[in-house]
């Protein structure tokens, strides 16, 4: 059957795409709109390396169809910095050195947004629950909650 | 020693920003999936559904004719390699066995042994081709087990593998590849000496390395037969002999670009997809892109071993350790090569021992081929010789760590395996743990608290970079090693404190295999060690180049002219001349006789060893033998920490990778052979709810053969923690759990037998 | 593979009929994107009902609350009043999945994918909640304990979708709670959970109560035995023991790569009397 | 003359004895002057053993120099990073 056209916002952007229905919204922002910064570890749900939101709300993108985004709104992890000035969690993830290899870096750090954006003052036990299903093999977590916690802080002094 | 930056350590030693970081937090880093080319097609391997089986035929005739498929592989489309050990860069390999492993030949030997490959216009397509393909498997009895792989009558995997390393020449083959031994002193006269003796039992599973990043790959093959390959890999040199090797190529046709890594602790070192690729590339005359899928990672890339092992020690009753014996069985998966060499040769490292002999077992049975997993073998067989060093501490009522410090190795210790050791930090760790608050903190009731250290080697071997000094005094930096957890920062660290100059006008980047001379890969905790001397070394060539060229402007002989704080200028000053920065020279470099750059290119030797000391608390519950990590503290000896906060990381990391395998990581086989848990859902890595602040004591007790005096310190962090994990569950619940991973079901079995239901008899 | 997003329960209904069994509902996505990923199922068809008004819906109905079959999660533990009035079946859907699985996965998936071991389900039945089903013979009512008749079967007529759940009213000093075992803190299917609601008097006497159990058997169970155990008491050692033992005879588990059955046994006695004590507390506070 | 001693299962290829008293000044001479004893041993010498001169660990170092009174471990190939070595 035709592929499906779809238009939705992308990082602020409109975008329109064609897709099979069983492609997934990973692979639609990877390998159609070129925005590889979503990566894929699982494609299970289970590794959080593909983390988007989805009109505001903190999903895997491998988990959503393609076809099912239409008139929605998408943030990657390519709309997160604004021009030059990389947003504090960013900044923080850089200091902290909460990242070895970083190809789960841009999940943790959508996911990490997603939950500022609710909870301004998370405790660490509030952060490790909520990125529990962001995985990372490299650092033991340590430093990326050190760096989200520094960031909470940041942010809330404005 | 020399080195020491001409302008002291300005950034060596401190946490600077790294130079890649900017990609990596904006998603704009290129790891190995998201390479492209125009007109690319989609590589999918079809895969062994039978843990063992004859491959009788192979049909591809319904793929080739899908339409959209460009090319389809099989085992006819690889040359046959005779049983031989031959040079591959630094490693030495058998290619019978690389060859069959990429690709098998007369049998598929596991779940997921690649059989053969397509590429498509589409992942669909390719997806659908592969079940156009007819094999013909004649289904042969499996063994998984180690031991059961060692009984007589066992399946045989290979008809012509014959032990090696026994006397006589076994007349039969077996699964067991090879017996291997290490010993000193006389065991049974040490064991005479002994007042207490604890021999154990253990047994391991085996668990995957677990990088997030799948394996992938994207090659394309010119009509002239040269290549080019973007691939997420620790060794793109490393990929490039094993492909031309393969496929019958030049190495100099070949040229591979490492994209960034998305984790490797050891998986990434061998090839999977990359010779796959080629192949499909050079029949399709199109760039292929290859990924694996999570359950491809999981069944068809390297775990390491699960093992058998028996441990017999013997102390004397104040204390000294006077023997130490251990047997080792170590799965090797389908082909030969376990780790087991360095688990024999580790177990007892971390100790004085007169007597000490150790044997170990490679042993194939129906699982992937194991592939390295940090500190590759050291872990298992120092998990039970520390749980043993526990038992004779609680034996003997010393202090768990004042026995380790009593038997510590240090300088001048002859090491368990032969030869003796230079500065050691074993005692230091051991120290700095014993200070902690941590290890004063009182415990309640169902808590426990355990220790244990780790040794593991380090290596340093063929390295390459090059330092080039550009028109504006910028610097490029070029190394040859993968980038796997923040080299690029210590590296420019190192550059700018050589040079004198500022650490954001150094741009360091991973270069590809034409560009710089041969890298052996990032493994073996090596490539901070040896990039950094490599880069010494190129600093000085530039150093003694602009002081040669300094001369000759003013009319000096070079003897007369240093280069110091970033500038070249007379050792006594001079009112005739000016000094000039780097900067200043890169204006006339042309004009006093072209380019100024410097390439290092050592075979570093002399890495040293590091040791550390692991501390943790923990909690059982006695109702559902869940187990809760409360606190952990890893004190390792660094050395020289380049970059701290990347030294502290490969602590904090190697520590909850080692949480994972004591735990609850494991492969879970059916009865059928088949691998029930290939997934992140049911191999249960720690997630940052499961584990607590990880704290690290950066311990820096220098290698004088070092520079800086650095040690390698990303391998021995996940030694440690299987140990102290098993000596805090004893702690807690008054048993001695002997086999990994203690998960749930294990432990409440255990409280169960012991306690009654509910721990009630405690 | 056809996708349609109907916007009425008749348009869904009518897909669904006519798809002959080859079609699957979308609503979170989180089993079927895993499943059609893996080749598990091939649908020609998949009816997407998250564009359905009623089913994503959460709203008052006769004193209790009618939550739509398609919303998420995160939706549920972020609507106050059903958290109060429902603190167990709310804690349970936040158990499915991560923080990313939250914004997706669905009161109505989690019961349809047809597992034994899914988190909402016992809280679900403790709380007595009826499941609405449409299909081309119009809507009935279903206590959620008869949906699922084993691991992927359904009591689903064919062209039949779930719709919403009704939790009954919330009398006074009533709560429910949920807990489940899993190795890790997150990200792991039960390997035994453990739903129960109860309602005691004045004086602190348990005089109605339901106990369900998850991944000890082919489908969860309502254990009425182990709700018996305890009405009458107010929940003291000795009920307690009782309860623990009736929720034990009750699993029939098997020996998995999550748990041996030895294991689950034991623990369903430990987490029905854990989350016993936990709506327990609730109740006497209210 | 330096004291060299093998370690481990390349015992088995010179007929059970571990020690050798030899007056090699380099590594390369070393691996020749074995060789020329235990021709068995020579294959394994050159590309699958690390060699360890009075405590300090080599591979790859055909040019190493080895002292009159240095103590040389010939031990099996330290990898690291990788698994494969000679059997």
């Amino acid at each position: 059957m035709a592929k499906h056209h779809v238009e939705a916002i992308v990082n602020g952007d409109p975008v329109e795409f064609l897709c099979e229905t069983e492609e997934t919204l990973l692979d639609v922002l990877r390998d159609t709109l070129h925005l590889t910064g979503s990566k894929e570890g699982c494609s299970s749900g289970d590794c959080g390396a593909c983390s988007v939101t989805l009109d505001g709300r903190l999903v895997c993108s491998c988990l959503v169809l393609g076809c099912e985004v239409g008139g929605r709104t998408i943030e990657t992890i390519e709309g997160m910095a604004k021009g030059e000035t990389l947003h504090p969690l960013q900044q923080r993830f850089l200091e902290h050195a909460a990242l070895q290899c970083g190809i789960c870096t841009p999940g943790f750090l959508v996911a990490s947004k997603a939950l500022l954006e609710r909870n301004p003052n998370p405790t660490e036990t509030e952060i490790r629950y909520w990125l529990a299903g962001n995985l990372c093999r490299c650092t033991g977590y340590d430093k990326i909650i050190t760096a989200v916690q520094d960031a909470a802080g940041a942010m809330r002094k404005g | 020693m020399a080195g020491n930056g001409t302008n002291g350590q300005q950034y060596v030693g401190t946490r600077t920003i790294r130079p890649d970081g900017a990609d990596k937090v904006t998603g704009r880093a290129r790891f190995g999936a998201d390479y492209n080319l125009a007109g690319q097609l989609i590589g999918k391997v079809l895969r062994s559904p039978h843990p063992h089986a004859r491959i009788v035929s192979i049909d591809t005739s319904k793929a080739e004719a899908l339409p959209g498929v460009k090319a389809v592989i099989t085992r006819d489309d690889f040359a046959d390699m005779p049983s031989e050990f031959i040079p591959a860069g630094e490693m030495m390999m058998n290619y019978k066995d690389v060859t069959r492993n990429v690709m098998a030949r007369e049998k598929a030997l596991y779940e997921g042994h690649a059989v053969a490959a397509v590429a498509a216009t589409s992942a669909v397509i390719a997806k659908k081709a592969l079940k156009l393909i007819d094999v013909t498997y004649d289904v042969l009895p499996h063994v998984i087990d180690v031991v059961e792989a060692m009984q007589p009558g066992a399946p045989i995997l290979h008809d012509d593998l014959f032990t090696v390393g026994v006397e006589p020449k076994p007349d039969r083959p077996s699964n067991v590849a090879k017996r291997v031994e290490i010993s000193q002193g006389d065991i049974d006269a040490g064991f005479k000496r002994a007042d207490v003796i604890v021999e154990r039992e253990f047994k391991t599973a085996p668990v995957h390395q677990g990088y997030i990043e799948p394996h992938a790959v994207l090659a394309t093959v010119s009509e002239d037969g040269s290549a080019e390959v973007w691939v997420s890999t620790q060794g793109h040199y490393i990929v490039r002999a094993h492909c031309a090797r393969l496929l019958g190529m030049d190495i100099g046709k070949i040229r591979v670009n490492a994209a960034e890594i998305g984790g490797g602790f050891g998986g990434k070192t061998v090839v999977y997809l990359e010779p796959l690729a080629l192949a499909l590339s050079r029949k399709a005359k199109r760039p292929v892109k290859m990924v694996m899928s999570r359950e491809e990672v999981f069944k068809a890339s390297g775990p390491t071993s699960g093992a058998v092992v028996k441990v017999k020690m013997g102390a004397t009753k104040d204390g000294k350790f006077v023997a130490g014996w251990a047997e080792l069985k170590y799965q090797a998966g389908a082909f030969q090569g376990s780790p087991v060499q360095p688990g024999v040769m580790c177990a007892y490292a971390p100790y004085e021992i007169e007597h000490v002999k150790v044997v170990g077992y490679d042993v194939v049975s129906n699982r992937p081929k194991v592939a390295a997993y940090r500190a590759p073998g050291a872990p298992i067989s120092e998990y039970a010789v520390e749980s043993v060093v526990d038992e004779i501490a609680k034996k003997l009522g010393i202090d768990p760590i004042q026995l380790r410090m009593m038997n510590a190795a240090h300088e001048g210790t002859k090491a368990a395996y032969g030869p003796k050791f230079g500065p050691l930090g074993l005692e230091e760790t051991l120290n700095s743990i014993k200070k902690t608050e941590h290890w004063n903190t009182p415990l309640r009731k169902w808590q426990g608290r355990g220790v244990a250290s780790g040794f593991w080697f380090n290596i340093g071997g063929e390295t390459c970079v090059s330092l080039t000094v550009n028109e504006d005094g910028t610097v490029s930096l070029m190394a040859g090693t993968p980038d796997i957890g923040g080299l690029r920062a210590s590296l420019a660290a190192v550059a700018a404190d050589e040079l004198g100059i500022p650490y954001d006008k150094v741009r360091p980047i991973i270069g590809d295999t034409g560009s710089l001379g041969f890298n052996f890969l990032t493994g073996g905790s090596r490539s901070a060690f040896s990039g950094s001397m490599a880069i010494v070394e190129a600093a000085k060539q530039i150093k003694s180049e602009l002081c040669a060229r300094a001369a000759k402007l003013w009319e000096m002989k070079p003897d007369e002219i240093e280069y110091a704080g970033g500038h070249v200028k007379p050792k006594v000053a001079s009112e005739k001349v000016t000094p000039m920065s780097l900067v200043d020279f890169a204006k006339v470099a042309g004009k006093t006789g072209g380019p100024i750059g410097g390439v290092g290119r050592i075979n570093a030797q002399g890495a040293g060893p590091s040791l550390g000391t692991h501390l943790v608390d923990l909690e059982v519950d006695p109702e559902t033998g869940r187990v809760t990590i409360l606190r952990y503290t890893v004190a390792q000896d660094a050395g020289k920490a380049l970059h701290p906060a990347y030294v502290e990381g490969q602590f904090q990391g190697g520590a909850v990778q080692g949480i994972g395998w004591a735990l609850n990581e494991e492969y879970i086989y059916g009865a059928d052979g088949k691998l029930q848990n290939a997934g992140f859902l049911d191999y249960r890595m720690p997630v940052a709810s499961d584990v607590p602040k990880i704290d690290a004591i950066v311990v820096e007790v220098a290698n004088p053969r070092h520079p800086y005096g650095v040690r390698g310190v990303g391998e021995t962090p996940i030694v440690p923690p299987l140990g102290a994990i098993a000596n805090a569950m004893e702690n807690a619940t008054g048993i001695r759990f002997t086999e990994l991973p203690m998960s749930p079901p294990k432990v409440l079995k255990a409280l169960k037998e012991k306690y009654g239901a509910g721990g009630a008899g405690r | 593979m056809r996708y349609e997003a109907p916007e009425s329960v008749q348009g869904a209904v009518a897909l669904l009929a006519a798809a002959n069994g080859d079609a699957r509902v979308l609503a979170g996505g989180t089993d079927l994107l895993v499943q059609m990923r893996a080749d598990v199922v091939e649908p020609e068809l998949i009816v997407d009902i998250k564009r359905i008004r009623e089913t994503r819906a959460v709203t008052q109905e006769n004193g209790g609350w009618r939550i739509g079959a398609a919303v998420t999660g995160a939706e549920l533990k972020e609507h106050a009043p059903l958290k109060q009035a429902w603190p167990g079946v709310v804690e349970a859907a936040n158990l499915i999945g991560s923080t990313q699985v939250q914004g997706r996965a669905t009161l109505g998936g989690n019961l349809c994918n047809g597992s034994p071991a899914a988190d909402s389900v016992p809280a679900l039945i403790a709380a007595g909640a009826v499941a609405k089903l449409a299909g081309p013979h119009g809507q009935r009512d279903l206590p959620v304990e008869d949906v699922m008749l084993g691991p992927r079967t359904l009591a689903l007529r064919p062209g039949e979708f779930v719709v919403s759940f009704l939790l009954p009213p919330r009398p006074p000093r009533s709560a429910d709670a949920y807990l489940r075992f899993i190795p890790r803190t997150e990200m792991d299917i039960a390997v035994v959970g453990a739903g129960v609601s109860i309602a005691v008097d004045g004086a602190g006497t348990i005089t109605a109560a339901r106990v369900s159990l998850g991944a000890v058997a082919p489908r969860v169970l309502l254990v009425a035995e182990a709700a018996q155990a305890i009405i009458g008491s107010r929940l003291d050692d000795a009920a307690q023991e009782r309860l623990a033992a009736a929720a034990r005879a009750a699993c029939r588990p098997i020996d998995d790569k999550r748990g041996t059955t030895e294991f689950r046994v034991d623990v369903a006695g430990v987490l029905a009397r854990r989350a016993a004590l936990i709506a327990m507390d609730r109740a006497r506070t209210r | 003359m330096a004291r060299v001693v093998l370690v481990g299962n390349l015992t088995q290829l010179t007929g059970g004895v571990a020690e050798f008293d030899l007056s090699a000044t380099s590594v390369r001479q070393l691996f020749r002057q074995l060789a020329d004893l235990h021709p068995e041993i020579a294959p394994h010498l050159e590309e699958g053993v690390a060699v360890a001169i009075d405590g300090q660990i080599y591979q790859d170092a055909l040019l190493e120099p080895i002292g009159a009174d240095s103590e040389v471990f010939i031990l099996p190939q330290i990898a690291g990073g990788s698994l494969e070595d000679v059997p």
